[in-house]
Order: C-alpha cells, then structure tokens, then sequence
C-alpha cells in the first residue's frame, strides 16, 4: 500500500445558523484501514460523512480523497461539477434515510451508478447487482419498487447500491440501524469481507460490537469536535475521557 | 339549405384545418418539452445562466402569447429578419411553451425531496446523467397532471396562429362560420374536434400515470 | 321583432367600435357615420314611443348575438352578401362597398388591374369581400392574367401590417374603409382601383323581424327626405351615395340583380 | 399616444383586472372543491366531474363566454355580460386548477398523511392543518401559471361588448391604423399585473425549501 | 383492570399483490401489558402495527381496540372515516421513518394532534409538549424545522409526538434504531416508566435488552406468522422453535 492515506480531513469546521456542528476535525485514514465513528444523537456523525464527499460543504478546512483535495481545485476555486462527480466516484454512501430512486425497482436501483457513472455494460452491471443482492439477501425482490419494502429491506438495498460501485472509500451512515440482530450480524460479516479486500471503510454505528471487532479506529465525536480518537482495545477497554466513559457504561 | 349541410359542404377546410392543428400541435409540444427541460436543466445547474433563464422564463410567463407572436412575426422584419408564418409560430410556441413547461418542472423539484439527489451526487453521477436519470424521471411523473394541463392550453394556443395567417382549425372554423354565419355549428364542430385531441391526451396520460402508481407515486 | 321591443319600451342596436369611419371611438366616446344617426334613430323612434339603447360590441360577436335575438339589430356598416341573406334582411343600404384594393404607396409596379397579375391578396377571413374575389379573378382572365395567392386573415390591421411589411402586394376591401385607410396613412398606403361591382352597406335585421325592417326602412325615408343622409354621408365617407336603392334587401335574387352580378 | 390613451388603457387594464380577480378567486377555491369532490370518488358525480373537467379544458374561451352569452337567455336566465364573462372565465379557470390542486393531492406524501391518520385526525382535519399549508405552497407555481394564462386568455370576453385592455388598444389603433404602440403598452400593463402575481410567488416560495425535506 | 383487553387481534391475514405478509395473526394484549414484537426484517412486523390502528386494510381477520372493533362497523360495513379516527386517536405510532411534518416546527409538531383531535386548549398542549421533549432531550430544538435535525432528533420527536395524545394503546416501530447507545437507554427509560403508568404498548424491537427487560410477552414473527409467544424469561431462555434459538444466538 502507499503512504498516501485513503482519505485525510484537515481542521473541518461546518456551522448551520451560527451553529457549529464540526469544529476542526482532522483525521487520516489509511488505505484498507475501517474507521468507526461513535457519537451520540446531534454529535455531527452525518455532517462529517456528508463532508467528506463534499455533500455538505464545509465552512473551513479541506478533504482530500487518496491524495486528491475534493470541492476545491488546485488554483483555490470552488471544482466544476463533473470533477466533482469523478472524485465522489472512488466513494460510495449508505445513508442513514437510504434514499433509494422511487422510481427505479431494487435490481435498476443498484445497476444505475454502475452504467451511468463507469459506464459498465449492461450484461455486466446486472450481475453485479445480482450477486450484491444476493450477499444481502435481497435477490428474491429485485423486481419490487422501494415504497413496497421493508425499513430493513431498504436499508438492505442500500448498502448493495453503495457496493456495486466498488468504490475505495465506502462512507456507511448507520448501515444496521434497522435491521433484526440476525441480518446485522450478515451484514457486518459482508463489511469484515470488504474490509478484509482492502476497501477503506469510515463507519457511523451505534454497534460497539463491529466497532470492537472490525475498527482500526474508532473516533468519538462530541457536539462537533473528535473527543477521542484510538485504537479499538484501548478505546473499549481504556478510554482517556470521562466522557466516553459514560457513553460505554450505558451501552 | 341546413346548416350542417353547410359545414360537411366545407369539410375539407375543416380537415386540413384539423391536420395542421395536429402538425403544429406536435411539433412544438415536443419542441417545448424539450425546450422545457433544457431549461430545467440549465436552472438546475444556478449560476448567472440560471438566474438569467429565470428572469426569461418569468418574462414568458407574463407577455400574452400573442404579442410574442406579433413581435416574432411583424416585429422582426423592421429588424430585416423575415420568417414564414410557420417558423415564426411554431418558434413562438416552442419558446413560449417551453417556459412554462421549465416552470412547472421547477416548481416540482422545489418539493423533490434531497436525499434522492444526493444519494446520485454520492455515487458521481455527473450533472447531466443525475438530471437525466434521476431528477427530470421524478419530476415528470410527479407533474403529470400540471403536464396535461400544459398540453391542452398549448393545443388551444395553436389557434392564437390564425393572426400569424397560419390555416389551422379554429381559422377554418372562423372562416367558415364568418362566410356561412353558422357561428353555433361550426364551433360546435371545433370544439369537438379540439376535444378529441384533448381526450386521446387525457387517456394517454392515464396509461402513462400507471407507470408512476406502481411505483407509488399516486397516494389516493 | 318591433312589437317585443314595443312591450319593452326600447330598441337595442348593436354598434361596433372598431370599425372607422362607421363606428368608432374616439377618448372613449363613440363616434362616426351611425354615432350621428344614432340621434335620428332616436328621433325617429320616439314617434312611436320608443327608446333605442345602443350597445358596443366587436364584430365577432355581433351578427351572432343580433341572430340569436340578445339585440334588435346590427346598427353597422354590414356588407350584403349572399350567405348572410340566409339569416338576414337588410335595410335599404346607405353605403355604396364596392370593393377596392389598396397598395403599398411607394410600390410603382401596380398600376391597374392587369398588372395585378399574380400579386398576393390579403382579405379578411369569411369576409364579403373574399366572397367577391371571383369577380376579379374575371376581371384579371380578360386582361390575361391571373389571381395570385389569396391570404386569409382574421381581421384587417393584420393584413394591413403585412402590406406595409412587403409580405402581401395588395389588399382588398370596401371603398369606405380604404377611403379612410389612405385619409389617415397616406404615407404608406394608397387607394386602388375598384375590383368588384357594386355592393351595398346596411344593416342586418334578423329574418324573423320583419316589422322591424319596415320600421327602418320609414326611418331611411325619412332621412333621405329630409337631407340628413346625405349630408352625414359627405361628412363621414366623403361622398354622398344618391344612387342606392330604397328599399330593403331580402333575398340573394334581389341582391344579385341590384348589384349587377350574374 | 397621447394622456388620454393611456388612460382608456388604464381604465381597460382594470376592467380586466377586476373580472380577473374575482374569476381567479372563485377558480382556485372552485378548482379545489372539484378536486376534493374526486378524490372522494363519488360514484355518479366523478364522472360527471371528469366531463366537465375534460371538456372545459378543451373549449376555447371565446367560444365559451358566447355560448354563455348567448344560451342563457333561451333558458330563460338574465344574465348581464359582465356575470357572463365572469362565469366563463371561472368555469374554465377552476377545470385547470382542478387537476392542478389534484396533482398535490395524489403527490401527497404517504408516510405524513398517515402519521395524522394514526394520531386519530379525522380527514378534514389532516386536510386543514396537514395537507394544505403544505399544497399550497407546493401548487403555486402551477396556480401562478394558470392565473397568467387567465389574465392572458381574458381578451376573450371582449366579444360580449366588454371594454377589457385588449379592446381599449383595438378601438385606438382602429382610428390611427398603427397597432403597434397601444399593444406595446398594453403588453406592458399585461406585464404589470402578472409580474405582481410572480412577485408573490416568489415571496412564498422563500417558504418551500423545507418541506422538500 | 378491567378484563377487556386492550388491544385483541383474530385471525389477521394480509397479502400484497398475491403475497402473504400476514397469517392468521392471533394476539390478545392486557390493558398495561408490554408486548415486545421480533423477528427478522420483512417478516411483517411493520404490517402488522399498520393493521392494529387500520393504516393497512387487512384481508381477513378482525382488531379490537378496548373491545371496539376498529375498521369494520357492528352492521359490517367499513366504518366511517369519523368513526376510525375516533378510535384511532385512542391509539399512537412511532413510525419507523418517523413521519414528521415538514411544514411544522418540532414544538407544533408535538403539540399538533392534541389540540385538533382532542380539542385541547394551546396553552396546555404546549405545556404537554415541552414537559415530554424534555423528557426526550430535545427541548432545545423546539423551533427547529424536521430537515434541519439529525435521524436520532427525528426519531425522539416522533416518540414525543406519539405521547403527547396520551393513547392508551402506543404503537412503537423500531423506536430506538437511529439512537446511540445513550439515547437508547434514556428512551427505553421513558418507556419503562410509561408501562409503569398502565400504558400498553406493542414495541417492534431489535433490542433484545430491552425485549427482556420491560415485556410481559415476547412475540416472534416469521414469515408472517407469530411461531412464538410468551413470556421474556422463557423466551430468552428456552425458547420453543430451532428458527428462534438460533435468531437469539445470532445477536
Ligand atoms: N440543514 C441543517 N440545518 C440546521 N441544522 C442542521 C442541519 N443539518 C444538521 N443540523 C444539526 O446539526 C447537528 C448534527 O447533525 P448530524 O445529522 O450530523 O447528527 P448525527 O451525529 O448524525 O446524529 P444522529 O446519530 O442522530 O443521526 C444536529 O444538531 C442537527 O440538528
Ligand atoms: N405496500 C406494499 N406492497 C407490497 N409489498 C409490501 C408492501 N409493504 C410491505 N410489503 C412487503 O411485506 C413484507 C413485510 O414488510 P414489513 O414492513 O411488515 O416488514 P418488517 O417486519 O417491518 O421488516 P423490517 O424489520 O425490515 O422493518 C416485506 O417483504 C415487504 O416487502
Ligand atoms: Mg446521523
Ligand atoms: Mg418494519
């Protein structure tokens, strides 16, 4: 692997209404490396993943996917839109509300990027998805349209979309907040295997589980700012702050 | 003689009115449509393009139909530019049109809901394909009755062509009805003819709105 | 008919307000040839104990509304044509419209009809005047050429936009109309030649009104007695007409052997 | 043109102005009931609804504001030409804004409607304080749009004699046989009076960004 | 208590285009019991919430709400739309996407129902409604508009809002799955404390924690059909069927 990290955020801030949200985050993540992001409610968790592929545009400090500075060119001004779109597809997003395409069924939902995006032949693009569903066990509704799903069937989806992109980084909003315990465990084996591939993973969870067993780090964030930031043994089983502290004991 | 017995006696007027009505019709609807979501598009985008197509778009929502046809058709010639009553009209209903079109388009993607497009912009659609493949599918389906509306005023607004001297039906069915003095008969005749378009568009519609009910688009 | 208005106290007569030098209006106030006799009317009809209310429409929907009896009359410059005769009678004409053409003023390449040849020809769309356009067409074969393109418009300030922008060579319409075209624009517009024979300006009475017609046919008496006809007539159109028949107009027969038509 | 043209225009903008008003006040709340009545799917009257929809949308208003003229009397209703020009406009207004209002109807999110049916609001009251604040803003662009249209198809009740802003520039350029300056200035009041419509729209549409949510 | 039950369920079948979602659900909840609801996801959980307060017409089968039938009138026709709201508003829901609106700010979203459908006076709903965002930590986003808050805010304003009607039968799908770990407590916490207070309650629910902890009968969906039923202490530890032993094994 080469020494330039997969994704590196430098002094992020982010404010809505005056509000700070995110105050200078700084992180690396390296190549293949899986970051979990822990937090409570409101923290900044889906701000910051939303920052990083430049969803939410950031009032100070920069991104920079594999090296590249996303949102802003190198001459300092705001990037073109199709430059933008070619670095956001080396990153993939489950988000936390899903938001499959109403009007694409399941199979058309995760073939979609593929096509347009890479520009991958149909044939091509339909076995991916395929297999994808089946990894999640979703192949049974390929033809069914996102309103008629599940909570857990959608978020199912969601997570083969992000997938079927293959891309480097893989941001995860809460990938298992609404799937049963059998399917969470599914689901994170699929992520161990990703993780186990090289895919660099940014994760916000609420399973310390997967944090404990799948994380080469695990990130706290508290009202917009990086409180802790360790390996997963010494995060668990040894936190510097009295705030985690807490957060671990009621969880 | 009986008035119908008129009207059948001037039926080929009648027809070739209908047929050029039908042409018109055509043409520019799908020219506006396009035109329209161009226009969404190119607002989509924002910037000084945006702002400036806005304050087109606004403009042809408030000039009368027929004083862009006028303009087009007597205006420019002090200007040197001569066009055929054709050109003239049919670039008169395409732009016109096309404006609306644009602004009920926008109109819909005001409510769209975000998360769809962001979740194209997250796996890097360009621009244009999150337009093309995401955006303009909701929204058309969405606007669907505003859409059906549209094509009906821009079915009638063909007949604003008559100034333009284009024969279409309601100038075959002024002339008729002007000659004749059968004004009841030959506009019953129009207005059923009219009608007849405008309900082969509402079934249309209908077959196209069960594409959008199975995806549960259409809560009743 | 006469004895409904009688009923009522009034007669209605449905004038124009576009339609110089017959019915206009001038800073909102009606003026013109049936403005003036408008008061004679009202003279007139006061002698039987009738009121005439005037009432303004534009052309589209007058002959419609007389027809289907929301008013009495049509107190306008109507041309007489055959069609109209179907549903009309028409009082005894006060106007001559014999058909003239009209050209761009700096146009030198028209000079009489022969010339005319294959220039297009704007008229208004379902007018008497595109009803009489066979009569030039004959005028034109005996001089050897032929009609060119006959454009139909909806209405004349159309048709007079494209003459001034060389799209049409020629328009064609009633001698008082031209006579007031080229009064005012003979800048850009100036008067023809005749290109019909005659015709005749009146006013349309429903078929079913016959008293009416008679009623107004008394009223034109009066007024060809007493001097005023001609009188308004030289102030509105410029001439007098003291050649037009007096009596009123009920059938194509009639109309054709009046106008010396075939 | 001289001051006193501009003031046959101004009194001809607000004949038309008024006649407008009132049909597009009557239209918008018309066209809503009509797409209430068919959402609730009343056997006979929906497709009695669908007909009239269908076909006011397809007759030409000046052949409608005739018809109306012209037929009520045979039916035995007075009716003066200002309440005929008002009852065209208004039929064909309120059979647009119909499907306008329906279009906000069947695009009504699901998910909204029932979280107020489960907290145990009856339909009339999730209508009230759920649906319309949010249709409203939802369906202005498309009830500006037919307001415009209104106001631009206007001229039409001219051909029952009534003195709108068209008519006004007709009467001038009949007398100067020079069109182009009074529908200049007519298409510049026309102008006017829609820009105030979009005016307001805009203002409102300030509102609309939130509930794309 | 008296011996009606709050909530009865007989023979509930539901199918969506030719699918069963639903078998013959049999279900009788006591007046202040908590019935924890489980099972995989697109089991037919949501479906079957959805049935009790007749947001989904089912096909067969009957509910009755405090011993009314809701749905189906005593002459056995469809009830009038002002008969179902009527007992509807006997009943509250937690959706799964939490359903706020978006065109009222949280303090209006809270306060809305009771005064429409109770009729209550606006200066005690808004008492109610700050007393229970409170509870539920969001106080201080009372003026907040839903798309501005994060999942775990929706989701806490949902539950807020459900409680604000006071129902005697409360409805919670998923209540929990956007929370953190502390949320998670604090909003079972509430929970806990309304079934203290002669609440009854169905919860859909992935936590096994709380499932054990407050229910007084645990149901277990599969397929659409309920394959157990019974009281936490058995369910966890001895349960019936091999399908829930090894759904317990998993989580
Ligand atoms: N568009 C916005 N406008 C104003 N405030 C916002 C907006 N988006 C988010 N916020 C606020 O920013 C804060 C952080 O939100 P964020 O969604 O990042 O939280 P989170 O950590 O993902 O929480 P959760 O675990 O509940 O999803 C919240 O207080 C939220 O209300
Ligand atoms: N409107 C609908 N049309 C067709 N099928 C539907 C519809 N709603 C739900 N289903 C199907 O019914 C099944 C049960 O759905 P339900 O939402 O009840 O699952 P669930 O148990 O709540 O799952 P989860 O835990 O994932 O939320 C699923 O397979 C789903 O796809
Ligand atoms: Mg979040
Ligand atoms: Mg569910």
């Amino acid at each position: 692997m080469s020494d330039i990290p997969a994704v590196r955020i430098d002094r992020l801030s982010k404010s809505f209404d005056g509000v700070e949200v995110l105050r200078d985050i700084d992180l690396v993540v390296n190549k293949g490396e899986v970051v979990s992001v822990l937090g409570s409610s409101g923290s900044g968790k889906s701000t910051m993943l939303r920052c990083i592929n430049w969803l939410e545009e950031p009032d100070r400090g920069s991104v920079f996917i594999a090296g590249e500075r996303i949102g802003v060119d190198p001459s300092g001004r705001r990037m073109k839109n199709r430059e933008l779109a070619r670095i956001r597809a080396r990153t993939g997003m489950v988000f936390q509300g899903f938001n499959l395409w109403p009007h694409l069924n399941v199979l058309q939902n995760v073939m979609e990027s593929p096509i347009q995006v890479k520009g991958m032949a149909r044939e091509q693009a339909r076995a991916i998805a395929v297999a994808l569903l089946e990894k999640v066990g979703m192949e049974h509704k390929q033809d069914a349209f996102p309103y008629t799903l599940s909570g857990g069937q959608k978020q199912r989806v969601a997570i083969a979309r992000a997938l079927a992109m293959s891309p480097e980084v893989i941001l995860f909003d809460e990938p298992t907040s609404a799937l049963d315990p059998e399917r969470v465990g599914e689901v994170l084996q699929v992520m161990k295997n990703l993780s186990g591939e090289g895919y660099t993973m940014i994760v916000v969870t609420h399973e310390m589980e997967f944090a404990r067993a799948v994380s080469d780090q695990v990130v706290f964030l508290d009202k917009g700012r990086i409180i802790e930031k360790s390996a997963p043994d010494i995060f668990f089983s040894n936190p510097e702050t009295e705030r985690v502290r807490r957060f671990l004991e009621l969880s | 003689m009986n008035e119908w017995q008129i009207l059948w006696d001037v039926r080929a007027t009648f027809v070739s009115g209908f047929l050029n009505t039908l042409v018109l019709f055509g043409v520019s609807v799908c020219g506006a449509f396009a035109a329209g979501c161009a226009m969404t598009y190119v607002l989509e985008q924002g910037g000084i393009a945006a702002r400036v197509l806005r304050g087109f778009i606004n403009g042809m929502r408030m000039l009368p139909f027929l004083i862009l046809a006028y303009l087009l058709y007597y205006g420019l010639p002090s200007l040197g530019l001569r066009m055929s009553a054709w050109t003239a009209g049919l670039i008169a209903l395409v732009v016109y049109h096309g404006a609306y079109f644009a602004e009920i388009l926008r109109g819909t993607r005001l409510v769209l809901p975000e998360g769809y497009v962001e979740a194209a912009k997250a796996h890097g659609f360009t621009p244009f394909r999150l337009f093309r493949r995401i955006i303009l599918p909701q929204l058309v389906i969405r606007s669907r009755p505003l859409l059906g509306n549209q094509l009906i005023i821009a079915l009638k607004d063909t007949a604003f062509l008559t100034i333009i001297t284009v024969q279409e039906l309601t100038a075959a069915a002024n002339s008729a009805s002007a000659t004749y003095f059968i004004p009841m008969e030959a506009f019953v005749v129009v207005i059923a003819l009219y009608w007849l378009i405008s309900i082969g568009l509402e079934l249309s519609l209908r077959w196209a709105a069960r594409f959008g009910a199975r995806r549960g688009f259409e809560n009743v | 008919d006469l004895a409904d208005a009688k009923k009522r106290g009034y007669l209605t007569a449905a004038t124009e307000d576009d339609y110089a030098p017959f019915n206009f209006i001038v800073d909102g106030k009606p003026q013109g040839f049936h403005s003036d006799l408008l008061v004679e009317l009202k003279a007139y009809a006061q002698k039987s104990g009738l009121d005439v209310r005037q009432e303004i429409l534009p052309w589209t929907g007058l002959l419609a509304s007389v027809s289907s009896g929301q008013y009495d009359m049509a107190f306008t410059g109507a041309l007489v044509t055959d069609d109209r005769l179907r549903v009309f009678n028409f009082s005894p004409p006060f106007a001559s419209a014999q058909h003239y053409f009209v050209k761009r003023a700096k146009d030198d390449s028209i000079t009489d009809i022969a010339s005319l040849s294959g220039k297009s020809v704007g008229v208004q769309a379902g007018s008497a005047l595109l009803a009489r356009l066979p009569e030039l067409k004959a005028m034109l074969a005996k001089t050897g050429g032929k009609m060119g393109e006959v454009r139909e418009y909806p209405s004349y300030p159309e048709i007079y936009a494209d003459l001034a922008n060389g799209r049409l060579d020629i328009a064609v319409n009633a001698v008082i109309s031209v006579n007031d075209l080229v009064k005012t624009r003979g800048d850009v517009f100036a008067k023809g030649l005749p290109v019909s024979g005659n015709g005749f300006a009146a006013w349309p009475v429903p078929k079913n009104s016959p008293e009416l017609l008679k009623f107004l046919t008394g009223f034109m008496d009066e007024i060809r007695a007493s001097g005023k006809l001609a009188e308004l007539q030289t102030k509105w159109f410029g001439e007098a007409f003291p050649d037009m028949p007096v009596e009123p107009i009920t059938s194509v027969e009639q109309f054709h052997t009046l106008a010396g038509m075939e | 043109m001289t001051l006193q043209a501009w003031l046959l225009l101004l009194e001809g903008a607000w004949t038309t102005l008024w006649i407008c008003a009132i049909a597009i006040a009557i239209g918008v709340v018309a066209g809503l009931g009509i797409a209430l009545l068919r959402m609730a799917r009343v056997p006979f009257l929906d497709q009695l609804l669908v007909l009239y929809v269908s076909l006011a949308r397809a007759t030409p208003l000046v052949t409608l504001v005739l018809f109306i003229f012209l037929t009520a009397p045979t039916m035995g209703i007075g009716m003066d030409r200002t309440t005929a020009a008002i009852l065209a406009l208004t039929l064909n207004t309120a059979a647009f804004n119909a499907e306008i209002w329906r279009a906000a109807f069947i695009s009504f999110s699901r998910e909204q409607k029932e979280a107020a049916l489960a907290c145990g609001m009856t339909n009339a009251v999730f209508f009230r304080r759920i649906m319309l604040p949010q249709m409203i803003t939802s369906s202005l662009p498309g009830l500006v749009n037919e307001m415009s249209f209104l106001i631009k198809g206007s001229p039409a009740i001219a051909v029952i004699g009534i003195v709108d802003l068209t008519r006004v520039t007709n009467r001038i350029s009949a007398v100067t046989y020079d069109p182009l300056p009074p529908i200049l200035a007519a298409a510049v009041l026309y102008m006017l009076m829609i820009g105030v419509l979009l005016k307001l729209q805009a203002i409102a549409e300030k509102k609309a960004n939130r509930l794309a949510m």
